[in-house]
């Protein structure tokens, strides 16, 4: 699609008549710039940008923090770009976003976490990691590994550990979607052997919540863990490992980057992960961004549902193994 | 005015100390009360249980004939009680004008400061003090003398029926010490009645009526000032006859080489200093308050930067760029600021005295307690210091003990050169007698010793040649047999020797 | 250490409202500024100069309370967490159907409660103050998530959204806040008789014990300014959200701490004006915006965020001494 | 404010290296414990217990640094960058093909370093420690990112690996290793001229000076062993995680602060000792354990840290007011 960006004879409805005169000069907003994620998906947004015709896409991290993000954006308005990627440090964000850009001309897209309004409805096109389906995907996977390999010995001595992380907002449903799965799946389970812990995202405390959880239940051999990111897999599996029950145990983390890790080595109760392609997520995003801004196509015009003003594009996790991790990341396994 | 104050048999004890002991007295409005006693005797703790700062453990104090007891010194200022701190109690940052009026800052209508209103009534009290400065001059930028003023017009500003001061002329020089001495004729007469603390002798015969003796926290004897003399009062406060100090003190009459050879020394306040002092030699070194002794020696031990000149230690022309390497060479500094200069205040009264001479006590990176313990012990014994263990916070003991520790702690590092400025501030004639002794043991010894003093007498009394400054200047020099007040005085205020044999 | 006396009179004025010794830091300050303008051109426009006030105003509430504080020999840590909190408490109150006002007098007066709550425990139970307020910080932001399970909360409330978006001549309404707040302030610090008798608890509390000042009462009121003004900031905040959020300005009180410090105000307490905060908060708030405006990477900023600390204390650290 | 003098020869080692006057924080720790051990018949477990050490190694040692700098009158914002940058670093290592031991020592070379850098800011730029650490923290953190470009590393070498996974006589080796760096500390400061001079710079720095101490060089020092101690505590966590993550360890200054006041260390420096920082960090790690034992929600964690470390300073020192 390299030849089509030369003659662009025909733009619509595109608010930059003189944009082909003008370099394109993109923008990404990213709530947490620091995560690894954010720097796959924002890198292969602006790879991807550059290669159509972009002569430049600003990439900005609003540190999960509302304020930084409005700074950001005034910023990026100010400058006049061209077109603008957003994921937006927390969603109730969206209206103010989509006024500003709408003011100011500038056609914007939401990465991972949608712009929509108080009614949960989308007001910008978007890509959206939908997380509790995430969560199901990760539950599901866990359910048939369990239920394949008949790992249930004995119910009173299994357990199933949910791992949260209830002060985001944003990722708190990929725990209920695991958790949904299991309990869906009749595992018969006594009830107080199922249970929740909390963290803030990283491996050590990941670890020590674990270490406590196990702890306070001895009765259990037998675990059964999931975690809203691989770090926090990572820190279960330290954890049972300590205690010496990593080798009955099955964990299972999302974002594949510690698990890929994990899997060159011998053993690891570090058993699948949910893999997200950053280079899919960014390149989808850039080159509908692209598309737009070169021939006035409408954004993910193909994922509008019935009635629904904007297109969402869903990205879904990609269940991995230590069998086939390695096709499926590709060179993100190295 | 007719007011009356009374202390009935008050006590008061801290951990281990006995304070004060039945203490008894009453006195008259317009009446100067001088309180005398060595170190520790209980003088300041009185002053601060009279304004609500301590609460005595015994006993009551009357106003009027009235008993009152005071929470805090707040209600005592209501009460028309105001105390002088030993300790200067200024704020820096602030205008004069707003540290005179401290608590009591007038407002206009609109409930902010009246500032108008305040500088103008300090700038009342300055001129009624006859001072060089402005009420809204930053205190910061006011010489010692100064802020000590300031917090004397703060007390001065206030509605006074007793007024207090504990050794108020230990930062002052004789100029501002003779408008205080107005100052409190003046508030004499209008009916207000003065407690006076002071070691100076010579300052309670020139302006008190009685003079109370305290000694270990009891009450030794009242004496109307004018039907004694200082012989008596000191053999009341001390206990014994210490006849005439300076005389009977065991003087070194041979002195060796140099010591310390100083050419040419000028920093940012002193410019152009050359002396030496000669092993087994006492040099005073004299001036009034600001004239730049402290910053001569300063640089000289290391405390402050050289710009230039040369210094000659025992012979050798040395390079001291910090207190460590002044130590090292055998120099030992006895700050004037006690407080914020000489001791750790919280820690004790063993780790300050051993603090300059922990190299020597360490083996291996680890102090000896044991070799510690004794040299410390050794020091307390030397020097008479009053405190019940080595153990205790220094903080805790009185000034004059604090003092003594700071001497110990030199004693023990055993140096070629001791430097001593003020070494006598506020303490007690005793105890100053056994530094006078302590000082001349040394010089027999062969230590060279320099010593600051603001106090003429002592100055004159104990060194064997007088260095005298003036506004960062030498003046001039004067040996033993020709130094006198006159013509020290005429050296630091007109910079010209008077009797006419100027070196 | 004593400076010349001369000019005292011509700039006693300027020195007491801004502080003359902070002269090095306004030369910072507009150094900083030429060097974004040279590298950026975005960088010096009106535009920008106002997103820097906007980006500015919660900081700057929250610095001129904590400058209260140290110059009174005090420090807090709680800022960010009362704003978050008090962001999330406007927002249910105005989802329950509160107006904007009264939504506003409730969060601050929330707000004032929290700063007499840490004035308490460094009053009465004698904790630190960067101890006692570290703990209540915990209490504030585990509160803040608890009232709102953890979920930012919408505010759909119009006329309360508008102090968020709404201009008053040109100028963003939080900007106009924190400027009237600044001069409030500056005038109660340097003219009332509570703002000098902070500088005397600060400076020597023993002479302010002996002068009969209740420091407790001066400390008390200056926390109390402190969550007061962080409230409002939180519920500001919020309004430019559109949105109450548990987890909003993390670290805001180090910003604010910076702010001070860089303002001249010293820990030791008794020193200095809220004028160098002004200062402060500018310098932090353009050099992030001057790094946002060159979209240097994440990792870079970090790196010169503590560099600038660094280098703009020690300028004037170095400017300063060559002066003595 | 004076102990008693009579029983000094009894109390006078304890003294020495637990502090008598920490009996109140003893009690609350012991009252703690009970507590817990009611509530849940796991908590007073060998495992549990051992749980809790493990938990304690990282904290524990950087908590060791910050009370020498507190007791130096000084304070360090940047210990956990220092963890975060050296588990990164010594993941880095590693990768590369460096043994075990050259890492080890490669990485807390590193952090004297950084240590070393924080002193000559605060003893040189004369930048108030709180100000110039929170500065070096964020240049640290900033680099722990640069220099593995935001992502975990992996730690595959076997022997590292041991170092957080073995035990020794059934102790895990980072307890073994906190406990030999609290006996060698506890030491260091009790009884090497270097702790002395310690509590006399922190007890007056200036008084110090003109005794012949280098006041700089022993707050340099301190400095050193903090950031030491944080990057060795950092070396550890990597090989317990199995990678190097540059996000680890945020806000270990803050508990390893917190564990330092808690042990009665004061503030204003000159006082304190180590002894009362083990209580401080037991105290602490019990109580958070004790929290997530009971699998309080998280929220309410924060609201209940917050408490107990105003309860346990209020207890104790209501405890020893009422002695005086
Ligand atoms: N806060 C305190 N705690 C414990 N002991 C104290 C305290 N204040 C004073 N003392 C002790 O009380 C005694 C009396 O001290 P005070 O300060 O009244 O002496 P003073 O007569 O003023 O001596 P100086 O002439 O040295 O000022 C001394 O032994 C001193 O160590
Ligand atoms: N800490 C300070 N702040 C401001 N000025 C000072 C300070 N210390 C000394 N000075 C000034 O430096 C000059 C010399 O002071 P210095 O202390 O050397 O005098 P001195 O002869 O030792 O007097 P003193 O009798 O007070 O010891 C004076 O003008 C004094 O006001
Ligand atoms: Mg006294
Ligand atoms: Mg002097």
């Amino acid at each position: 699609d390299d030849k089509t960006n030369k003659d662009t004879g025909s733009k619509t409805e595109t608010n930059n008549d003189d944009a082909k005169d003008k370099d394109i000069v993109l923008a990404g907003i990213y709530k947490d710039l620091s995560q690894v994620w954010f720097q796959g998906t924002s890198s292969s947004a602006k790879a991807k940008a550059m290669s159509m015709g972009a002569s430049d896409m600003l990439l900005i991290d609003a540190k999960m923090d509302a304020d930084t993000y409005l700074n950001a954006l005034d910023n990026i308005i100010a400058q006049e770009v061209d077109g603008l990627i957003v994921c937006v440090p927390d969603q109730k964000l969206s209206t103010i976003t989509v006024e500003k850009c709408k003011a100011a001309g500038i056609p914007v897209i939401a990465d991972d976490d949608g712009l929509i309004d108080e009614n949960g409805v989308h007001i910008a096109p978007a890509l959206e990691l939908d997380a509790y389906r995430v969560g199901q995907q990760q539950g599901e996977w866990l359910v048939n590994h369990v239920k394949d390999n008949a790992l249930i010995k004995d119910p009173a001595k299994t357990g199933y550990f949910v791992l949260e992380m209830t002060t985001v907002s944003s990722v708190l449903p990929r725990s209920e979607g695991a958790l949904d799965k299991w309990n869906e799946s009749n595992m018969e389970l006594p009830e107080q052997n199922v249970i929740r812990g909390d963290y803030l995202g990283s491996t050590e405390e990941a670890f020590t919540v674990a270490s406590a959880i196990i702890t306070a239940n001895p009765q259990i051999d037998t675990w059964f863990a999931t975690a809203p990111n691989d770090e926090g897999a990572a820190g279960i599996v330290r954890a049972l490992e300590q205690a010496g029950l990593d080798q009955n145990a099955v964990v299972a983390g999302l974002g594949g980057y510690l698990a890929k890790d994990e899997w060159k080595k011998d053993y690891s109760a570090f058993k699948a992960s949910g893999y997200f392609s950053s280079k899919v997520d960014g390149e989808a995003v850039a080159e509908a961004m692209m598309n737009h801004l070169l021939h006035g196509t409408e954004i993910f015009g193909e994922y509008k549902k019935e009635g629904a003003e904007f297109g969402v594009y869903p990205l879904g996790a990609i269940m991995v193994t230590k069998d086939d991790y390695k096709e499926v990341m590709g060179a993100d396994a190295e | 005015m007719n007011n009356t104050l009374e202390f009935r048999d008050i006590c008061k004890n801290f951990p281990g100390v006995k304070a004060l002991d039945n203490m008894s007295f009453k006195v008259q409005s317009g009446e100067v009360v001088a309180f005398l006693g060595e170190n520790g005797a209980g003088k300041s703790t009185l002053l601060k249980i009279l304004n609500g700062d301590f609460q005595q453990c015994e006993g009551s104090y009357l106003i009027d004939n009235e008993a009152i007891q005071f929470k805090n010194p707040y209600e005592a200022i209501q009460a028309g009680i105001s105390i002088i701190y030993q300790e200067r109690q200024v704020v820096d940052y602030l205008t004069v004008g707003e540290n005179v009026f401290m608590g009591n800052m007038p407002l206009k209508a609109n409930g902010l400061v009246d500032f108008k209103t305040m500088n103008e009534a300090t700038q009342k009290i300055i001129d009624e003090f006859d001072l060089d400065m402005k009420a809204t001059d930053q205190v910061k930028h006011l010489s010692v003398a100064y802020q000590q003023m300031v917090e004397i017009m703060k007390a001065y500003n206030r509605q006074l029926k007793v007024i207090a001061f504990d050794e108020p002329t230990a930062s002052l020089s004789n100029a501002e010490i003779e408008k205080l001495f107005l100052i409190i004729r003046n508030l004499k007469k209008k009916g207000v009645i003065v407690l006076y603390v002071s070691h100076r002798l010579k300052e309670i015969f020139e302006l008190s009526d009685r003079v109370i003796v305290f000694k270990d926290g009891r009450l030794v004897d009242i004496k109307n000032t004018k039907e004694t003399n200082e012989a008596e009062l000191v053999k009341l406060m001390v206990g014994r006859d210490l006849g005439d100090v300076f005389n009977e003190l065991d003087r070194n009459e041979t002195f060796g080489d140099n010591i310390l050879d100083v050419k040419n020394l000028s920093n940012h306040y002193v410019k152009d200093i050359s002396f030496h002092v000669r092993k087994g030699e006492i040099l005073g070194l004299s001036g009034l308050v600001g004239a730049g002794r402290t910053e001569t020696i300063r640089s000289i031990f290391g405390a402050d930067p050289l710009l230039s000149g040369d210094i000659y230690f025992d012979g050798e022309k040395v390079q001291i760029k910090s207190p460590e390497d002044a130590i090292a060479l055998g120099m030992g500094l006895c700050p004037e600021d006690r407080k914020g200069q000489g001791i750790a205040p919280i820690r004790s009264v063993k780790e300050n005295a051993s603090m300059a001479i922990l190299k020597r006590l360490t083996k291996f990176g680890f102090i000896q307690k044991k070799a510690e313990k004794e040299v410390v012990q050794k020091g307390i014994v030397d020097l008479n210091i009053k405190t019940s263990s080595m153990e205790k916070q220094i903080v805790y003991l009185s000034g004059g003990n604090q003092q003594k520790v700071i001497l110990a702690r030199w004693l023990a590092h055993h140096p070629k050169l001791l430097i001593l400025d003020e070494p006598t501030k506020g303490i007690d004639v005793g105890a100053k007698s056994e530094i006078y002794r302590i000082i001349c043991r040394l010089a027999n010894q062969g230590i060279g010793i320099i010593i600051i003093s603001s106090e003429l007498p002592e100055i004159i009394g104990i060194s064997d040649r007088i260095m005298v400054m003036a506004n960062g200047e030498k003046k001039g020099e004067l040996n033993r047999q020709e130094a006198t007040e006159e013509r020290i005085l005429g050296l630091a205020m007109l910079g010209t020797d008077i009797g006419g044999s100027e070196k | 250490m004593q400076t010349n006396e001369v000019k005292q009179d011509k700039w006693s004025i300027i020195k007491q409202y801004i502080g003359s010794e902070k002269i090095g830091l306004m030369i910072a300050l507009v150094v900083m500024v030429i060097i974004f303008s040279y590298l950026s051109p975005h960088y010096f426009t009106a535009k920008n100069l106002m997103n820097i006030l906007v980006a500015s105003s919660l900081v700057g509430l929250a610095a001129i309370g904590q400058s209260y504080l140290v110059i009174g020999g005090q420090i807090d840590l709680s800022p960010g967490a009362v704003a978050g909190f008090s962001g999330v408490l406007a927002a249910i109150l105005l989802q329950n159907g509160f107006g904007t006002v009264p939504t506003l007098l409730i969060v601050v007066v929330a707000g004032i409660l929290i700063g007499f709550i840490n004035s308490l425990i460094v009053n009465t139970l004698k904790i630190a103050p960067f101890i006692a307020t570290l703990a209540t910080m915990q209490a504030i932001r585990g509160l803040a998530y608890i009232i709102c399970n953890g979920k930012p909360i919408y505010i759909q409330d119009k006329t309360y959204l508008s102090i968020g978006k709404d201009r008053i001549l040109g100028v963003p309404i939080p900007v106009i806040i924190l400027i009237l707040a600044f001069i409030v302030f500056i005038i109660l610090l340097s003219k009332s008789r509570f703002g000098r008798n902070l500088y005397i608890v600060g400076g020597n509390p023993v002479a302010a014990r002996l002068a009969g000042i209740n420091a407790k009462r001066v400390i008390s009121k200056a926390f109390m300014i402190t969550s007061g003004l962080s409230a409002l900031g939180g519920a500001i905040l919020a309004s430019r959200m559109n949105s109450g959020q548990p987890s909003s300005s993390m670290g805001l009180e180090m910003s604010a701490v910076t702010a001070v410090v860089l303002g001249g105000i010293a820990f030791t307490g008794g020193i200095g004006s809220l004028g160098g905060t002004v200062i402060g908060v500018l310098i932090l708030q353009g050099f992030n915006n001057g790094l946002l405006i060159m979209n240097v990477p994440q990792f870079w900023q970090y790196v010169a965020s503590g560099l600038l600390l660094v280098a703009a204390l020690s300028f004037d650290y170095l400017r300063s001494r060559k002066r003595v």
